[in-house]
């Protein structure tokens, strides 16, 4: 029993964290929202350089051969700066749905990003800049390359994400992939980002309380701000060990992986929801306008709390697996 | 106590669900924080104004139907209940409008209530500063008397003023004693917008809208006359203003009556009607609207006894904003993944919630509220 | 439309709360538990003589004939004071009951206090100093007169209760009630009994937490504890027009009448529930001693919280009501 | 990272659950905080110890075991789920005697812990003072040293004292500087509680047990070998126990474990098994147990492989005292009015429920750890 990430893993996301920080500010990231791309092609590029798409893609299609204990810690980080475009859907479904495949190489170089819709999701995020869409049918798994988009232009919250309407999602190629996995494994890989996200809205929450003066004092040194802060903290950090016991029951195909993923999608999407609460709060007015950065991450967050499965959806197949099936 | 309803409230009741379902618009009108929807929502308020419903519980001269309180909860029933759009003129109509009557002088009343009541002259208000937010005694834009003793000239910096971008007037305090401090030597100074020297920057709220603004005052000058209630006594206008704003018309319990009813018609239309923890969550927030209309009706009833709202009214304000907030709540978790979309079907659940965020945040946060509750309420010692 | 009560009202139930400080303290409060008699019959005589017992009790039977209106402030008074014994039963559900029957005068006169066991309740409230029962048979109402009990003791949370179990409830005398007016009742006036309680127990913080210093300071300077008992009292003080409320729908039977007692039930369990916690929280360590006084109101509240249906079974009552059964 | 049990964890779990099989008492002891119960408490530990079990992350000579923490959690899952007796000896056990082991003398370490794991001696701890409850800093009871050097004398007033009604020794800390103030110049001391001028005065609590007291020390003698860390170092000695305390040993998480599981059964037993509300809340708690298991197990090899527990275990003991009053709260309301009865078949649930407030009180209330928390793991600025 170990419950601790190796030195490899951990210097692995610290320097992608490191990364991030120097390169992909909050600036850039607005940039990218601004812009109306969803997607940073530079970025992306820079990501499948350091070999972060394809930490699960098999060495045999030339990825690093991770698995999700490996990747979690990566997703993490891409979270905590809010990186836009199909990051969760590239690096852990179409990592695991391609292996093995001719698409596999265009994981790992950055070439093709893949997006998902294994839901029946009426809106798919990023299909718009991804040319490879995962689609269910029939409890399969197929791709849909080039898939036609609706002319229609649909406003998401999260300006990282582009939603578009499928027009046809019919003739797409049969994947040898398990649908149950694909979509546990886009719960699991959203939790950590959302974990991300939680992070560094607390983060921004705990500069501007720390900045900000009021009544004389830093607002920070107040006690309603430390105890909503802390409040959320405690609930950020006590879904952390539960993401990360899920993407060791997901490496290791446990019985109770759907458990587990569940139970990390859960916590980390009510986590998220009390650190945008709680970090909207501190900033007060300046948290609600469009210039304060807060507002990129919590939009973000707000878009993946619901998506692969609500915190309620979720709440209740770990109620099924505890408690039987009603 | 008899709850029932009189025959003359029934009646009017009637009346006035009978011009609304007349005179609503089919449509929803754009936002009110776009240029073309501040024009609709004018046109709309002349509308109400021209068939006298526009500010029923004024006195008759100054545009109003001088009917009491609970006639205007009453009112405000109705006017939620059918869709009507929300009032541009708010901050004119039901928070500086009562001050001006409590507080203003015959020539203020003339000058200002009719253009108010009809919209003519729409109201943006101008509290905070840049660091006066929660702690607004610390407010240092500056009025100084001219010369010749008939001007205010005001310099300084405002902030999250609503309305502003597109309205006429704005209402705040200045520091018109300089020597002073805290509550002290201020005073409630109304402004054109249209003032020489007044700039207004639009800020862009979380939905991309302008729903507030900084405004600057650069040697703006304005005549003596545009002031409220006194010199130096700002602050206590200022508060008996946003006492009223807390206390009852800020937030006229109705609305959130009907935004539960349409949670219940979400539900209804797109959820499980066996999940019974929606279905307590659902019942909650109806028991706590209802909870809220009740707590209204008693403070109502308790003014129009001779009684007066105070501190207590804090207590409003912390519980509609959470309720509000819990309300959208529940519908974004009705809605999934739908709700990520922001010009669908569903928009106005996911704009609702969005604007249900600032109700914890706006008219002073739900700290400063409950700090206020504890030490004037409950009596509990300053820090 | 009118929410308010009249001055008569008023002034009873003020007259009723300056007796009740002056002559039944904690103190005594605290004697009467320790002695293990869980009433206190020179206090009854003293609520008899005031009229407090008879207020439901129509004219005709020699009581004031006054309604759930003119009642409703009283009850509230005596749960500030939290009165030992069968208050809520013989004011509500007696003096409604046994109108015009010959047990009428001893409600009035207090010499025949009443209990009620209408829910199938195992362990029966103050059946040990109550001569007479209400008990529902096959949706009847009827009285035991000196109802047998078991000789087994039973500890129950609230020294102030004393419950014990009926041998036999068959034998009673059928009465002309109404089961759902009683149990609507007795609902009714354990929410505005605990309505009383909760501003005690809040009050009683209010004094420790002026009082208490810590870190050179009164406790209640903190904002901690500002909030604590902020958001306490909010919930207390938006369940009061809801108690209001219900009994002005019970005094002219409304056809909401059930909806109505049942949100202020629902409202003022979990009004009590928050205030009890808040109000020990504010105390610390001090507050967990059976010395401290505030004790004897946070067992009261936890032993009324469940009787007469709990916050749940009411919520779904009203839920029942507002969107239809299930 | 592997989650799994190795071979050796395996077998140690099977050796534990089969003597706790074959050893725990089959009815429950009464509650130790009454003279029969503590009596009965003290066999049963001596029995525990006997078998090697009392302490078994301690060092071999000192009664312990030698086993790591990993296998320290797996003892206590296994204790928790046999249903066997709460630890009397809590706090020598698992708050004195790892700081003993921490930073006590060998003589120390001889002649306090066998006793300590065989509870031959029970340990009281006397933290709190009346003036110093959260806010400890404040602690007024002297420790004088007498003319010869070689003896404490102790006056003054502890409070909260659990277990001190019927234990042997108890621990706190004096103020051994008269000069100082807040936290320095205190001394961590060992005090025999039968010391001539040691009064305890016991506490009845919510239930009506004793389960603490006030100790008066009235120049109280002991020698100055009863010094734990070194003379003015109280302070730093006190929170490092108190830090492991919150952090791991205080609570483990199986004892939540298991208390979900109790009431899951309950559920079961007595509830309506279709109630979504009471089934949402049932996995949230099962949920919040099993993430505390997990951070615990993070937290332990944390330790094994180097690292410190350090502020952030004050997210602990939130986490557990709320989590713990939740589970109760939900037991009352699956029992309803049968929780009035503090005697009946479901006793220990409403025992529990009154045992589970204090959770949020003792070991330093929530509030001064959220205060923690802020300061030291969020870096907020201090007030």
């Amino acid at each position: 029993m170990q419950f601790s990430f190796t030195t490899d893993q951990l210097e692995f996301a610290a320097g992608l964290r490191d990364m991030l920080e120097r390169e992909f500010t909050a600036a850039r990231l607005r940039h990218v929202w601004e812009s109306g791309d969803a997607h940073d092609p530079a970025l992306w590029s820079r990501l499948a350089e350091m070999g972060v798409l394809s930490m699960m893609v098999p060495e045999a299609d030339g990825g690093l051969g991770g698995n999700f204990v490996d990747t979690i810690l990566l997703v993490e980080e891409l979270g905590r700066a809010a990186v836009p475009g199909p990051v969760v859907e590239t690096m852990a479904l179409g990592a695991l749905a391609l292996s093995g495949t001719k698409w596999a190489p265009g994981v790992v170089d950055g070439s093709t990003p893949v997006t998902a819709a294994l839901l029946g999701e009426r809106y798919v995020p990023h299909a718009a800049v991804a040319p490879l869409v995962l689609v269910a049918h029939g409890g399969n798994v197929e791709l849909l390359e080039s898939p036609i988009r609706s002319d229609e232009t649909i406003g998401g919250i999260d300006g990282g994400r582009g939603l578009s309407t499928l027009m046809d999602i019919t003739g797409g190629t049969a994947l040898d992939a398990d649908l149950a996995g694909l979509t546990d494994a886009g719960a699991l890989a959203s939790a950590a980002y959302l974990l991300g996200l939680s992070s560094r809205m607390l983060a921004i929450a705990g500069d501007y309380a720390r900045d900000r003066r009021q009544f004389g004092q830093p607002i920070g040194a107040f006690q309603a701000v430390k105890h909503l802060m802390a409040d959320a903290l405690l609930k950020v950090e006590f879904s952390r060990p539960a993401i990360y016991r899920a993407a060791w029951s997901f490496a290791n195909d446990t019985p109770d992986r759907g458990r587990d993923v569940s139970m990390a999608k859960a916590l980390a999407s009510d986590g998220a929801q009390k650190a945008a609460r709680s970090a909207l709060q501190v900033h007060g007015a300046i948290g609600y306008t469009w210039e304060c950065d807060l507002q990129l991450f919590m939009k973000k967050a707000w878009a993946l709390i619901p998506a692969w499965g609500s915190a309620q959806h979720h709440r209740r197949r770990v109620a099924d697996a505890v408690l039987g099936r009603r | 106590m008899d709850l029932r309803e009189t025959p003359e409230e029934a009646a009017f009741r009637a009346e006035a669900r009978a011009w609304l379902a007349a005179n609503v618009p089919t449509e929803p009108l754009p936002s009110f924080d776009t240029a073309e929807g501040f024009a609709l929502h004018r046109e709309w308020e002349a509308k109400l104004y021209e068939a006298g419903w526009s500010a029923v519980s004024w006195p008759v001269e100054y545009g109003g139907r001088g009917l009491d309180y609970l006639l205007w909860l009453i009112f405000e029933e109705e006017y939620w209940r059918s869709g009507a759009p929300g009032r541009v003129s708010q901050n004119g109509i039901f928070l500086l409008g009562p001050t001006i009557i409590e507080v203003g002088t015959e020539e203020q009343k003339a000058r200002f209530l009719p253009a108010m009541a009809s919209s003519k002259e729409v109201w943006a208000q101008a509290w905070s500063e840049p660091d006066a937010g929660s702690d607004m005694a610390s407010i240092r834009s500056k009025g100084t008397l001219s010369d010749d003793g008939t001007e205010w000239i005001l310099n300084g910096q405002k902030i999250w003023a609503s309305r502003a971008v597109w309205a006429d007037w704005c209402f705040g305090i200045f520091r018109t004693d300089p020597e002073s401090s805290r509550h002290k030597g201020l005073t409630f100074i109304l402004v054109p917008l249209d003032t020489p020297g007044v700039t207004v920057r639009p800020i862009a709220q979380l939905d991309g809208d302008t729903g507030f603004a900084e405004i600057f005052f650069d040697d703006v000058h304005v005549p003596v006359e545009n002031t409220l209630g006194g010199v130096g006594r700002g602050w206590n206008v200022a508060m008996a203003t946003a006492g009223f704003e807390r206390g009852v018309s800020l937030r006229s319990p109705a609305r959130f009556n009907v935004a539960v009813e349409r949670l219940i018609e979400l539900w209804v239309a797109i959820g499980d009607p066996d999940d019974d923890t929606m279905r307590d969550a659902v019942t909650d927030l109806w028991m706590q609207a209802e909870g809220y209309r009740l707590h209204t009706y008693m403070t109502v009833t308790k003014l129009l006894e001779g009684g007066t709202v105070g501190s207590e009214s804090s207590l409003n304000k912390i519980f509609w904003s959470e309720m509000d907030l819990r309300a959208h709540e529940l519908a974004l978790q009705l809605l999934g993944p739908e709700a990520e979309r922001m010009d669908g079907p569903f928009e106005s659940w996911v704009d609702g919630f969005l604007f249900s965020l600032s109700g914890p945040i706006y008219a002073g946060t739900n700290e400063v509220q409950r700090n206020i509750i504890a030490d004037r309420v409950l009596n509990l010692p300053r820090a």
